[in-house]
């Protein structure tokens, strides 16, 4: 299946990249995470947040085709 | 236009007070967050604020319906700055009407601590000396 | 001119505003109390403020600087309506400027409490019909 | 000795008027409301404040010729 990835502030700096498309077998967000961390230089899953289709989930979420999964480091706003 | 809203441009308290009107509430609180000139004892510069503007408009109209509900609200308006910001400038504002002050004031503390707390925007810190931080970043690979 | 003020004209919440900035501080929190159209049960058409001016001053002035040091707000403004009021007109406004929002907050809902404690002001009430009536007015000869 | 009195809100109403200038014998500010009292409709003190030379002051402050006396209800600003 296919899934577009969306990394935020500091993951985006640490992926090189906003934006990527990839085919994965990965069937939740903690083992596509795990799968592009052998990719890219990004940090442990711990404190992170990740959301699929613009709404908050759960790390073992249950992916399909398509999805949009973005990660975030936690937020900072205010 | 939703209670909740991202911009990139200067936040107008005149016209966010103006939207905050309400003859039937006795009692209105706002909270402005601005950029400071300095952080855990360090100078700052400016700030750049980043936004995952669909989940964070999303979640921040969560946060104003839990406000409205929890404490009676009759309004409750946010707004969050993007982009970059100078010190001074606001990066947040929050209003809250209600009939009495209590109420007032509860639901405009909720709506700042939840913000803070579950919308995804992420700020950048700028020092007059060293790179730029991200605060509350993800910690390094250990 | 002093921090805390009483005004026989319209507040001006916009001035108000650009005189609580200040770049050394992140948080700014206000509070607008205005006339509503109801008050336990019975409808309001106006209101009718009285003071003693040279006594609400000083204590006003009072509880500014104690809202300051209780809290380490680094300003704390405050201004009173007399006269006149309509619905929907601002009849106090309270501003607090502070580093962070926790002080921010509790110096501006100590400024509005203590004030409606404090200082020196009334008001009163006009109805639909009947007489008007002062609020909080001591109890009839009994 | 001789006091400006001040009455406000309420307690003007029922005075008739804001202000008087009395000559007088009492020695505090609760033996000159007792004796106002004789001659005005003014409520019983209790709950009310008491002004002298625009200071909040006790009832049994001691009065000097030429203070001001203010006299009122419970504030109610706000």
């Amino acid at each position: 299946m296919r899934v577009r990835i969306d990394y935020f502030a500091v993951l985006r700096e640490r992926a090189g990249t906003a934006h990527e498309t990839l085919d994965t077998g990965a069937a939740t967000p903690r083992e596509l995470y795990r799968e592009l961390r052998e990719r890219r230089p990004l940090p442990p899953e711990t404190g992170l947040k990740v959301a699929v289709n613009d709404e908050f989930r759960h790390w073992d979420w249950a992916l399909a085709d398509g999805d949009r999964v973005a990660f975030m480091p936690p937020v900072a706003g205010g | 236009m939703s209670d909740f809203r991202i911009s990139a441009d200067a936040i107008d308290q005149a016209a966010e007070l103006a939207a905050l009107e309400d003859a039937a509430s006795g009692a209105a609180v706002c909270f402005c967050g601005r950029v400071r000139n300095h952080n855990e004892g360090r100078v700052v510069v400016r700030l750049e604020y980043e936004c995952y503007e669909e989940l964070a408009v999303s979640e921040g109209a969560r946060v104003l319906a839990e406000a409205r509900e929890r404490f009676g609200a009759s309004r409750v308006l946010c707004v969050h700055r993007t982009g970059d910001l100078a010190i001074g400038d606001a990066a947040v504002w929050v209003g809250a009407a209600a009939a009495h002050r209590n109420e007032a004031f509860a639901a405009a503390r909720y709506v700042i601590d939840e913000v803070k707390k579950r919308v995804p925007i992420w700020k950048r810190e700028h020092y007059p000396e060293g790179p730029a931080e991200w605060i509350n970043a993800a910690p390094s690979e250990a």
